[in-house]
């Protein structure tokens, strides 16, 4: 188990170089990155002095080097328009986004797979079809769309729950449904699926054989299975849902990384824009190590030997 | 089993129509203006009229042309980058998850590379640096769909590993890329149906995410996102803006999935059997 | 209490500077407490001169601010705090107004109409910018056969654009005929009367006479446009006009290959020798500001960054013409002599259609009548700073300008 | 002597209501197994065995398959008019069943104690330390070397024959009086297979619970059974004792089907097999169901399906040619 994590680190920092290797190719394929890094209103000498100051004249290979080595310092450059280190802006944010990012998932939980599970039992009936429809929706509504008219509906017609930013419980609920929405239809769809695949296992057939009762053989025998293939895609989604951030904290005007990226893009605040890639691409590799041990928990297979 | 769903290819093959024909079936151009027409509601609602069959947008453009052309460029977006990206990523997850090995973790720490680089993130990167497009777009979102499909596609794979029917060809002495071919592929079938029907959804949605973001196909020309996008604005007073090509989207997506999800049952070999 | 200000020489832009249409200029900071803290702190907790002090900042969702308690020069603020929420999506924002969440809400003219339809009062700012398009580079000898060098075709292109049009549906009406580039009614020194009438004449919509000249300049089946589409910070609905201008355009016989930036894409291309924006029309906006001399040095003057008429190392006729006349108005004490010569500024850069302003632009506020009372904004002022500390309650009488 | 049969099967018949049509995949089985003993049933693959023994457990997808006619008795009562909540008091308890493929039939996910665990806990309800108590003595009865690690071990752990082992501990957990084994051992290798049948007897003779053995192999009937009932096309055709049947086969197609097994005597090894293909299950032929292939057929066997007819002591055959002898 410890090695398998040990593996899991190590191809984690393999990754990291892979995305910082891009980032900063990226960075070099629109010219001459010191324009990127200046401000609008920045003079020639401006940019004499940034381009000596990040060793821009150097050769290519010594410029990526000076870049991966003040990235391992944890200098990953100044946001233009804060005028601060990126990284303390990042940091200062993270904490409001993983403030949804989880009820988010906890939502895709409680909802999608058990839903997935009673489509499943219902399997081309009406609930099925209906579970369908649901899950259909969530995945063909632009969340930027399902939040503005959530906001429209609950905050401006029906006065129930604040239209934005960061508060009270009831902020977050319209932010998580946003968010939560494409996470909880791709839990259900795959829920159900594989759990199509389990009910008619022959392990199922022996459970029920012992003569365990349907609520067990479902939820303890089919589900523990069913769950291995969400999971899989479950690591997938967390991509999605760290970028899905962008969209929702910027419609929801919440103070996190997501819209922290959006403005970057927006104000072309390049050295932000790529420090916020490489340091999301820790967390996500983080969380799908999290998701990794917690696969190979439900799935024996994996864990032992 | 459920019977086949007619509604439902109807629709998809409808929207192919209009996305082929769109020149011949649209009463104006998709991005000529009538700034005098601007935000007419549809025929039936009143102050709607038969000249603009589904009302007209901020600019007075005929919102059923933009919408007929918005399927073009909406469907292109979705045939090129599921293509490119689930064909890579079925192609990938089989060979990483049968040989295994070397191959295997090399491959799958390109993946995870290429869930840690969010694509949303780098269209928006290539959009502000290259300039927004049709190119920039479907590679962004390619380079978000093969990931996910090499996993999952992957994940089955090593089930299907165990199963005595591989272990038998094995011994029957065929040649790995036979075996890949003509006995994991068929048996991953199903679940890449599965996942191609959840991701044209991905794909359509991607390309609305974006064009809010202000990287996706560049106005004037439409796509359904980007009309989405643009009328946000005024669900209050015009909501048709934005509402129509936000119900093309969920009846395409709607479609498919059944129409996938048919196809599954359809597919399933264990199905088939009684 | 008065500030002195000495220069050494002729300070043209101070008066403006110092009224703030130049951001940065413009505020008064302390001296001992700025240098006592340094840069970095004073960034964190400034002070200014101000009827609002800063209280404290939560990056990435508001701005804290208290009136201040003595009586200030611009009026003291009738609300005791101010919190200016950072909201950057537009409908959001607007949904906050009408719940009440917020009071006030800077919105896009796209907005002005929901905004209007959902309850909400709509204060305009006059004179606040000015919407134009331009030519980079169109000096440069690489692109001396370009269509676009022609004065004579870069005034049909604005023949071509029906202004009424624009100001009626893209800015639902809340903007106005523009004058010439860069000059409001409460523009300094400048004959603004004539300038009025002047380009309500050369403003006009005139297709015919635009496809006659292009055809008179052997374009008859019009030409290929490259026209780079981008719209300044907190003016979106410049990509509008920019897309509806594109479409008048069109309706000329002009193919109009555009191509759309995000504004951060855009400063870098005006570097060097502008090679993406060479033989390109582009939109571009000006903020509105009591002096002429000033905005045109910027756009103009072979150092600056627009260059537009010509570079240190390449100044034609009318580059070196423009210096001339800037020079001796910056030297120029006498107002009617100032004004004269910024007229004839003016007229050289007119005729050349070289900038062409499309529409005069306002500033937008969508504001909950159950929150904050009516009131005037000063002309030409929409920053937020100068609309709030106006901002009366509800029950109290408007604002005395 | 029905008081001695355990289960008695009348004239059971389960059919498969699909789209391209009705498939009588059981049709008029009637069998009875006695107390103690191993009632071999053999038959093609497809002829209905396997769908026979999930009608019994009442493990058939209810989606699809429904037993149309007939009784299930066990101990004298109707099993198929149970509720399905009885029926889980039923399986396991009193009736139970080993499946095909051990490979399969294990759950990935939990331990081999945990499965076992499970099926003891359903019966006893005692506490956990007895209950694993308990699982290592069922390992230690089938025979599998030192439980104590294996109880810990999952089942991708354990060889084929050892998850068949398991498989089988959990059947037998339940004390049941009938036990169906649907061709436990086809997926074993053949010295596995020899200690595994062994396994069963032992088993049996220790409980003297009653076995329905499932198999296609004469060899192994020959082996285990007492009596043996020879299903073709959802019906049994014949049934007897085995000896009897093994020496004069009464129906033609018990006769080919024994004529194919592999004589450990005869060194040619050469094989008769049964020319033609077993009628399709959807649109069955009106009479006698193997007279498309049987070499003895005439017009009435095509036409009217035979009774059943006495073949000798305790053996009865549903063959015309039996008639009158």
């Amino acid at each position: 188990m410890s090695g398998f994590i040990a593996r899991r680190l190590l191809q984690g920092l393999v990754v990291l170089v892979l995305v910082a290797t891009v980032v900063f190719f990226l960075g070099r394929l629109t010219g001459n990155p010191a324009d990127l890094m200046l401000p609008e209103d920045a003079t020639a000498e401006d940019r004499q002095r940034l381009i000596e100051a990040l060793g821009l004249d150097g050769s290519l290979f010594k410029q990526f080097v000076a870049f991966i080595s003040s990235a391992l310092k944890g200098d990953l450059g100044t946001s233009l328009r804060m005028r601060q280190p990126a990284i303390d802006v990042f940091l200062s944010r993270l904490p409001n986004t993983l403030a949804i990012i989880p009820w988010a998932l906890l939502l895709a939980m409680v909802v999608g797979i058990p839903l997935g599970v009673v489509a499943a039992l219902h399997r081309g009936r009406l609930l099925d079809r209906a579970a369908g429809t649901i899950a259909v929706l969530g995945i063909a509504t632009p969340s930027f769309w399902l939040g503005i008219v959530l906001i429209f509906l609950f905050s401006v017609e029906l006065g129930w729950l604040p239209s934005g930013r960061m508060g009270g419980p009831e902020h977050y609920v319209l932010p998580v449904i946003t968010l939560g929405a494409f996470l909880t239809a791709g839990f259900m769809r795959l829920t159900r699926s594989s759990m199509l695949e389990v009910l008619e296992s022959e392990y199922v057939k022996l459970a029920r054989i012992k003569g365990l009762s349907e609520s067990v053989v479902i939820w303890k025998h089919c589900l523990r299975n069913a769950l291995i293939p969400v999971l899989t895609l479950w690591g997938v989604f967390v991509g999605n849902l760290i970028t899905g951030a962008i969209v929702t904290e910027t419609v929801f005007a919440w103070p996190g990384v997501g819209r922290l990226t959006y403005e970057a893009v927006i104000y072309r605040d390049f050295p932000l824009l790529q420090a916020i890639i490489i340091l999301k691409a820790i967390l996500i590799l983080t969380i799908n190590l999290v998701v990794d041990i917690l696969y190979a928990y439900v799935d024996p297979r994996i864990r032992v030997n | 089993m459920r019977s086949t769903p007619w509604i439902c290819i109807l629709v998809i093959v409808t929207m192919v129509f209009m996305a082929v024909f769109a020149p011949l079936l649209t009463p104006y151009s998709p991005i000529d203006q009538t700034l005098r027409d601007k935000l007419l509601p549809p025929f039936w609602l009143e102050g709607g009229s038969m000249k603009y069959l589904l009302g007209t947008d901020a600019f007075g453009r005929d919102i059923l042309s933009r919408l007929l052309y918005g399927a073009r460029v909406s469907l292109i977006v979705a045939t090129l980058a599921l293509t490119a990206g689930g064909g890579v990523g079925l192609v990938i997850g089989i060979v990483a998850g049968y040989l295994g090995g070397t191959v295997e973790s090399i491959l799958m720490r390109l993946v995870d590379a290429a869930f840690t680089f969010p694509a949303i993130l780098f269209a928006l990167l290539l959009a502000v640096t290259m300039g927004q497009g049709l190119g920039t777009l479907v590679i962004a979102i390619s380079l978000l769909l093969w990931a996910s499909f090499a996993r999952v596609i992957r994940g089955e794979v090593l089930a299907l590993k165990q199963r005595d029917f591989v272990a038998l060809a094995k011994v029957r002495g065929c040649s790995e890329p036979r075996i890949m071919l003509t006995h994991i592929l068929p048996n991953v079938l199903s679940t890449f149906m599965v996942l191609v029907t959840l991701n044209i959804g991905v794909v359509v949605i991607a390309e609305a995410s974006l064009s809010f973001l202000g990287a996706g196909i560049p106005p004037p020309t439409p796509s359904w996102g980007l009309m989405v996008s643009e009328g946000r604005g005024r669900i209050a007073d015009a909501w048709w803006v934005s509402l129509i090509p936000g119900l093309a989207i969920t009846a395409l997506v709607l479609s498919v999935n059944v129409f996938g999800d048919w196809l599954r049952d359809r597919l399933d070999p264990r199905l088939r059997q009684l | 209490m008065t500030v002195r200000v000495n220069t050494n020489e002729p300070q043209l832009g101070l008066p403006a500077a110092l009224s703030r249409a130049v951001a940065p200029e413009g505020s008064i900071a302390p001296k001992i407490y700025f240098e006592a803290v340094g840069e970095e702190e004073f960034r964190k907790k400034p002070i200014g001169s101000g009827p609002w002090k800063f209280v404290r900042s939560v990056p990435g969702d508001r701005i804290e601010f208290e009136a201040v308690t003595h009586p200030h020069w611009r009026g003291r603020p009738h609300f005791k705090n101010l919190h200016i929420l950072q909201i950057p999506e537009e409908s959001t924002r607007v949904a906050m107004v009408r719940t009440g969440e917020a009071a006030i809400a800077s919105i896009s003219p796209e907005t002005v109409l929901s905004a209007g339809r959902g309850g909400l009062e709509v204060l305009t700012i006059p004179g606040t910018m000015q919407a134009v398009f331009q030519f980079y580079g169109a000096w440069r000898p690489s692109v001396k056969d370009d269509p676009i060098t022609r004065p004579r075709v870069r005034q049909a292109l604005s023949l071509a654009i029906d202004r009424e049009q624009i100001i009626e549906h893209v800015m639902a009406g809340k903007a106005q005929m523009p004058r010439p580039f860069a000059t409001f009614g409460f523009t300094d020194s400048l004959s603004v009367d004539r300038w009025k009438k002047w380009s309500d004449d050369a403003y006009r919509y005139d297709p015919a006479l635009a496809k006659k000249i292009l055809a008179e300049e052997g374009y008859p089946n019009g030409f290929v446009l490259k026209f780079a589409n981008v719209a300044l910070p907190g003016t979106q609905f410049m990509i509008s006009i920019g897309t509806a201008i594109a479409d008048m355009w069109t309706k000329i016989g002009i193919k109009v290959n555009m191509k759309h930036y995000e504004w951060g894409a855009f400063p870098p291309m005006q570097m060097g020798e502008q090679p993406n924006l060479t033989g390109w029309a582009s939109m571009f906006r000006t903020a509105g500001r009591p002096d002429v001399p000033w905005r045109y040095n910027a756009a103009f003057a072979p150092d600056s960054t627009e260059r537009l008429l010509g570079d240190t190392g390449d100044c034609q006729e009318t580059c070196r013409k423009f210096l001339e006349i800037y020079k001796a108005v910056i030297n120029e004490r006498d107002p009617a002599k100032r004004t004269t010569l910024n007229d004839s500024m003016v007229q050289l850069i007119a005729d050349q259609w070289i900038v062409v302003p499309i529409i005069e632009g306002m500033g937008y506020y969508a504001i909950n009548k159950k929150k904050v009372g009516e009131f005037a904004a000063i002309p030409g002022r929409h920053e937020l700073g100068d609309v709030f500390e106006r901002m009366p309650h509800p029950d109290e009488k408007p604002w005395k300008n | 002597m029905s008081s001695e049969n355990v289960l008695e099967i009348r004239d059971l018949a389960t059919y498969f209501f699909l789209r391209r049509g009705v498939v009588k995949a059981v049709d008029g089985v009637s069998l009875s197994l006695r107390r103690g003993e191993i009632l071999g049933l053999v038959g093609e693959s497809g002829c209905g065995k396997s769908v026979t023994a999930l009608s019994i457990m009442r493990l058939l997808p209810r989606s699809t398959a429904r037993t149309v006619r007939g009784e299930v008795c066990l101990g004298g009562e109707n099993i198929l008019a149970r509720s399905q909540r009885e029926m889980r008091e039923i399986r396991g308890r009193r009736i139970s069943m080993i499946l095909q493929d051990p490979q399969t039939s294990l759950n990935p996910v939990f331990s081999v104690g945990e499965q076992l665990r499970e099926a003891i806990f359903k019966r006893t309800r005692q506490r956990k330390a007895e209950i694993m108590k308990e699982a290592v003595g069922l390992l230690r009865r089938v025979e599998i070397a030192a439980p104590d690690q294996r109880i810990g071990q999952f089942p991708h752990q354990l060889s084929g024959g050892m998850k068949q082992r398991v498989v089988g501990a959990i059947s037998i957990s339940g004390q049941p009086e009938v036990l169906i084994a649907d061709e436990p051992t086809t997926a074993l290798d053949a010295t596995i297979q020899l200690q595994y049948l062994k396994l069963l007897k032992r088993l049996q003779s220790e409980t003297d619970m009653a076995i329905l053995f499932i198999t296609h192999d004469f060899g192994v009937v020959a082996r285990m059974c007492n009596r043996v009932a020879v299903m073709y096309a959802g019906r049994i055709v014949e049934c007897g004792p085995v000896a009897q049947i093994l020496e004069r086969p009464s129906h033609p197609y018990t006769q080919a089907l024994i004529a194919s097994v592999p004589k450990l005597a005869d060194a040619t090894g050469k094989l008769t097999t049964i020319d033609g293909q077993p009628p399709s299950l959807m649109n069955l032929p009106p009479g006698c169901r193997f007279a498309p292939r049987c070499a003895h057929a005439d017009p009435r066997c095509r036409s009217i399906y035979p009774s059943t007819f006495t073949a000798g002591v305790d053996h009865t055959a549903d063959c015309w040619r039996l008639e009158g002898q």
